[in-house]
């Protein structure tokens, strides 16, 4: 029983392919990177993988159970949850209530407790963000409203998280903080994780394998050393280039 | 900061408080009027301030006020709605606290506000509020001084339907209070007089009535009693007349009166307006006495032009009355003033206002005064009925 | 037998004036997902302006209705740029902004019109035998003709044009737009204003047969909603199939069920069409 | 604001609605009593539409249920103004659960269309069985107590409105108000998180059309007249004005805006007909400068003082 496992999944917008038949397994504990040229389909795959959008072939299943017609907020309570490419925090709420949204998707509403606090209270610290805990998201920055997601995403318990450029933006020495940060997500809550990122150097660090797409397609997957140095991906990246 | 808020605090508070001061001693008496200054039947309201005006001209003038004192109107909107009349009707006895309130020209609005003429023992005297159901109270506080919906059917349409020997009747009748009350009385009527007729109702916003009208082809009658008020009467005659129906096949009869007086009535209806008919109280070719001649003379004098709309002759009435009976009881007691208004025996412009006082039906504190059958020939008023007053021949 | 057919005929034609009526929401909900609830009161400013300018200017009634309908064109981009601009992507803002717009203008009407029906004269007089069978009358046809006419061109303009194609590419996708050089702010004002102007063509066409009052806009945007919403948000052909359905369905429920319950059988459908089928008989996309 | 102060405030404004009965005239005291029900009719739709993003315009219509059926029952079958009113409220219920079902999926405008086309035909209907609820002469119903007091209606209509504001402000405290906001802010990110975001929308209309239905059974029963004027668009929209200019989405808001109104309402009605208009343009303008009402430029104020 394999932990995510994509099969052959189409998605078309009128017209377009956006996602033209991809096939892929991920198993528990890994730290997967998903590159490739703009309009690849990488985000395309994360909204049909969290179930925003319906897949209109193929089958996805996790941990053994078939997640294909899921809702979203089903996919999130079978354990996956998600940032996006844009930030999307709840801005007309403090931090705190952010993390707390995630909590009682996963939970129910059981009201406030003790318990409850020192948890959101623990994650916010986590992620860094504990000066804000009572900051409404949109007086934010940028780096700070990514990091929300992440802690928010993190208090539905997920066993695989799916990250969507987390470091655009950001300096050298914020980088290094994101990629300590993304490291501990995996070893201290052990959390799968599949990671879209355009900045490839700090990505070659922390990723453990890479899936390219390009048009639709998945184009190649393997050892991230491997992958960097295929033909392949160096072609549909000077491609890219040559735009 | 804090000075300002010193100032603004206590300035809010008394301008709050301010509103809730009983009304200081009155100078003058005051008489409530209600009727529709806003909505659809906003032109009752124009004809209202008119007669308030010529009635307070004679009260104050040459009557020389009531029981000492100068006489004052206040008018309250009703938007032609209920719970509009009702608040206002309540404000006017709460707030404005005046002795008695005349008017009305919506039954629904004039139903609302019987209850609380009875909560608050205030003589309430309705001038053109047709629902039989008004009376049919037996209300101690309320009078009618103004024609019901009984009156109107059983002394002058079906009169009229007889005396002429219309042979099929179409009635269309708007889905209100009014409009199904008036029409359940004519089938009734129309039923015991052996008449054929068929009904069909009809929104009274609507704007487009083709469907009803072909409907009514269908039955070819020789007249039909538009039971609409308002402007949707308008539609209907103009349409009437592109579908060939009227006046070619048939008359209409136009049950409810002052649309067919209202100015926008040729502008709506073009030449198709000719030879239509309708209900109306007045006319200035019939006077009924020296008070509707001494009205008429007024209204000219004051506003340059014929009175129109009869609806200002009505309030100017229930006026007169008031300010009798106000008089007659010798002073604003509400219980004497209706005891005065009981023995009512006044000359008025529609004829001499007597109360029925059997209760039981809608006769009680009711006085029908009469009403005229009027056609439209060539934009001049022919009054055609009934037939002891009639000022010219029907056209058909 | 007669009877249908002649209830169909109506219902027909009274289709395409519900259609006339509805373009402008139709366009404007299109291009920029803002339902303009204060569309009845634009109809309704054109009916008053073509009847101000026929009858206090003595202008002849067609060159009336052609001012005014410039004149309500004027106001759209003013109330666009005014009122509607800040609220883009926030539909809750604008429906709310638009709502509260119709109630201004209802009483501003009530203030200065009165509420008194105002009607153009007619352009033509007279009735028509249609089929053999029953009279209509000529401005109802000549009505027809007009709401057909502006239909048609329309149709050609959305389809054909220049502004046409730039205004479908900002309604696909305002980014792709504005990247390959449209000004989406200018698009949208200019379509607002062009929503407008549909709605004061139909008040300008329509108000010799309905002579406009301060409150008739309710049952004008009431129709155009159901219109739209029958046909597909968007959707310019579903409009006037939604129309003409609306006309039908009216006319024979209130030719065999009862006709104080006209108004009601639009509703009914819209509520039908919605629950088989939320977005419409021709929805192209859910708002 | 200091804890203390909020506290003597509360306390004070309190005794003030208690004393007002004494020191009101009758004409008073009823414009106090319209207020209750419009704090209530304001504070559910700000549930609905502040905090979850929904605009229903069938609040007004739900009123209308709430009162015709409590009224319908009070007349046919003798049933007590106040359990006509629980029975009004749960058919209101009932019914706000059957047009969520319908509606509350497709979101949006589509909500907002619907629930318009819900209420106009409901006004049709009631005008049309005229046999039945007296159609536009409106019903007569009896008061809401055995005996006619207005001072008692007040006490009963305060306390209800307390109530109503009691449990809007716990929902708007618990897990479920916090979902509320979620969706409201941005429903894909909420449904990203476990939020059923049609369930929570549902239950927000819901409870705002219970609401609404027993605010109009009670109000029904006061007037002691049921009009389909309850349902119009009028009422919809003076309830819209209230929330808007009050400040949607805060606790205080809708009630800071009735009183606002209704105060206004009538100190300026001799200028009657043009009230609305009035209305129409404090909330027209408050729409466009100040999106957050006068609670949002109060606190703005607050910050400003403070800072």
């Amino acid at each position: 029983m394999a932990f995510l496992e994509v099969q052959n999944v189409v998605k078309r917008f009128g017209g377009l392919v956006a996602v033209a038949g991809v096939s892929f397994e991920i198993e528990p504990g890994r730290i997967v990177g998903l590159i490739g040229p703009n309009g690849a389909g990488k985000t395309t795959l994360f909204n049909l993988i969290a179930g925003t959008f319906p897949c209109d072939e193929g089958a996805i299943r996790f941990c053994g159970e078939d997640l294909t017609r899921s809702r979203p907020y089903h996919v999130c309570r079978k354990g996956i949850a998600r940032t996006f490419q844009i930030a999307r925090p709840f801005h007309e709420m403090t931090c705190y209530e952010n993390v707390v949204v995630g909590l009682i998707g996963r939970d129910g509403f059981r009201g406030e407790t003790e318990a409850r606090r020192r948890r959101v209270e623990e994650l916010l610290e986590f992620v860094g963000l504990k000066d804000f805990m009572h900051t409404e998201a949109r007086h934010l920055n940028l780096i700070q409203k990514k990091l929300l997601e992440i802690a928010r995403a993190l208090a539905t318990r997920p066993k695989l998280v799916l990250l969507d450029e987390v470091l655009g933006g950001l300096n050298t020495g914020e980088i290094l903080k994101a990629l300590d940060l993304i490291r501990a997500i995996r070893d201290r809550f052990g959390v799968t994780i599949l990671w879209i990122e355009h900045v490839m150097g700090a990505l070659m660090q922390v990723v453990e394998r890479l899936l390219v797409l390009d048009r639709g397609r998945l184009l190649c997957e393997g050892e991230p050393a491997a992958v960097v140095k295929d033909p392949r991906v160096i072609e549909a990246y000077l491609g890219e280039a040559d735009d | 900061m804090v000075w300002k808020k010193v100032v603004t605090v206590p300035v809010i508070l008394g301008l709050c408080l301010a509103g809730f001061l009983p009304a200081h001693a009155a100078e003058t008496i005051k008489i409530g009027v209600v009727g529709p200054r806003t909505g659809p039947a906003a032109a009752t309201g124009a004809a209202f301030e008119e007669g308030i005006a010529l009635a307070l001209d004679v009260i104050n003038g040459e009557q020389g006020g009531v029981l000492g004192k100068k006489v004052e109107v206040v008018f309250e909107d009703t938007g032609g709605t209920p719970e509009k009349a009702a608040s206002g009707f309540e404000k006017l006895i709460t707030k404005d606290q005046v002795v008695v309130t005349v008017g009305e020209s919506h039954s629904s609005c004039a139903l609302a506000e019987v209850p609380i003429a009875d909560r608050y023992k205030h003589p309430l005297i309705i001038a053109e509020a047709w629902a039989d159901e008004i009376t049919a109270k037996n209300s101690r506080y309320v009078f009618r001084a103004g024609p019901c919906n009984s009156g109107v059917v059983k002394d002058n349409l079906l009169g009229f339907v007889k005396d002429y020997g219309f042979k099929r009747v179409a009635i269309v009748a708007e889905n209100t209070d009014w409009g199904l009350g008036i029409k359940k009385l004519a089938e009734d009527g129309l039923k015991a007089m052996g008449v054929e007729f068929m009904t069909v109702e009809t929104e009274r916003q609507s704007q487009d009535h083709y469907t009803e009208l072909n409907k009514i082809a269908a039955f070819q009658p020789d007249l039909v009693l538009a039971f609409i008020y308002g402007f949707g009467v308008h539609y209907f005659i103009a349409q009437a007349n592109e579908t060939g129906l009227f006046p070619k096949k048939a008359l209409i009869l136009e049950g409810a009166g002052p649309p067919s007086l209202w100015p926008e009535f040729w502008q709506n209806v073009g030449d198709a307006g000719n030879l239509e008919l309708f209900l109306s109280r007045m006319h200035s070719k019939v006077d009924f006495n020296p008070v509707s001649k001494k009205f008429r003379e007024a209204y000219t004098k004051k506003f340059g032009k014929e009175p129109t709309d009869y609806k200002s002759r009505s309030v100017y009435d229930v006026l007169l009355i008031a300010a009798d009976a106000l008089r007659r009881a010798g002073s604003t007691d509400s219980e004497k003033v209706v005891d005065a208004l009981e023995k009512t025996n006044l000359e008025v412009g529609s004829g001499v206002v007597q109360f029925g006082l059997e209760k039981g039906d809608y006769r009680y504190h009711q006085w029908q005064p009469p009403m005229l059958i009027v056609q439209w020939q060539n934009k001049e008023q022919v009054v055609v009925y009934p037939m002891s007053v009639k000022t010219g021949e029907l056209k058909k | 037998m007669q009877d249908l057919l002649l209830y169909c005929t109506n219902g027909l034609l009274l289709g395409v004036i519900y259609a006339l009526s509805a373009l402008g929401v139709s366009l404007i909900v299109g291009i920029m997902n803002v339902i303009n609830f204060s569309h009845g009161e634009l109809y309704v400013l054109a009916g008053y302006f073509s009847a101000l300018f026929a009858r206090a200017l003595g202008l002849p009634v067609l060159a009336g209705a052609g001012l005014a309908v410039a004149v309500v064109f004027l106001f759209g981009l003013l109330v666009e740029r005014t009122l509607i601009r800040n609220t883009y992507g926030n539909d809750m803002a604008s429906l709310i902004i638009t709502f509260v717009l119709s109630i201004v203008l209802q009483n501003a009407y009530l203030l200065i019109f009165g509420p008194y029906p105002q009607k153009p004269p007619n352009w033509v007089d007279g009735s028509t035998r249609l089929f053999g069978l029953f009279y209509y009358g000529n401005q109802r046809l000549a009505a027809l003709g007009a709401g057909a006419v502006v239909i048609a061109v329309l149709f050609l303009v959305v389809k054909k044009t220049w502004f046409g194609k730039t205004v479908r590419a900002v309604a696909q996708d305002r980014e792709m737009a504005a990247m390959v050089g449209v000004n989406p702010d200018g698009v949208n004002m200019l379509s607002f204003a062009l929503g407008c102007a549909l709605a004061a063509a139909a008040g300008v066409i329509l108000a010799p047969i309905f002579p406009v009052t301060p409150t008739v806009s309710v049952g004008v945007s009431l129709t155009a909603f159901i219109v739209v919403v029958l046909g597909g948000m968007g959707s310019l052909g579903g409009c006037v199939i939604g129309g003409l359905i609306l006309g039908l369905v009216q006319n024979l429920g209130s030719a065999y069920v009862s006709s104080g319950y006209k108004h009601f059988f639009g509703f009914f459908i819209l509520l039908l069409v919605l629950t088989v089928r939320p977005t419409g008989l021709f929805g192209r996309k859910q708002l | 604001m200091p804890r203390r102060r909020t506290q003597t405030l509360q306390l004070l404004m309190a005794l003030g609605l208690a004393l007002f009965p004494f020191f009101a005239g009758d004409y008073w005291l009823h414009t106090g009593i319209i207020c209750l029900f419009y704090i209530m009719m304001a504070s559910s739709w700000n549930l609905l539409a502040g905090y979850t993003g929904q605009v229903s315009f069938a609040h007004a219509a739900f009123a209308g249920v709430g009162a015709y059926v409590s009224g319908l029952a009070a007349i046919h079958f003798h049933l007590p103004p106040l359990l006509g009113a629980l029975l009004g409220m749960a058919v209101a219920a009932f019914l706000g659960l059957l047009l969520g079902v319908l509606c509350i999926r497709m979101g949006g405008i589509y909500l907002s269309l619907t629930t318009l086309a819900f209420s106009e035909m409901l006004r049709i209907i009631i005008d049309n069985e005229y046999e039945f609820t007296r159609g536009t002469m409106g019903l007569s119903v009896p008061f809401i107590l055995p005996v006619y007091s207005k001072t008692t209606a007040y006490f009963l209509m305060g306390a209800v409105t307390v109530a109503v504001l009691c449990v809007i402000r716990s929902i708007v405290r618990s897990d479920l108000g916090t979902a509320f906001r979620a969706v409201q802010n941005d429903e894909t990110a909420a449904a990203s998180l476990g939020i059923h975001v049609v369930k929570v929308r549902l239950a927000a209309f819901v409870i705002s059309s219970t609401m609404a239905g027993l605010a109009g059974a009670l109000y029904g029963h006061y007037h002691q007249l049921i009009t389909p004027e309850i349902l119009s668009l009028n009422l919809m929209f003076f309830v819209l004005a209230i929330a808007v200019i009050g400040g949607m989405g805060t606790f205080v808001g809708p009630i800071v805006g009735a009183i606002f109104l209704e105060f206004l309402s009538e100190y300026i009605r001799i200028y009657g007909q043009f009230h609305v208009l009035l209305f129409g343009l404090i909330a027209l303008a408050v729409c466009r400068f100040a999106p957050q009402g006068l609670m949002g430029l109060w606190q703005r104020r607050m910050r400003a003082l403070s800072s």
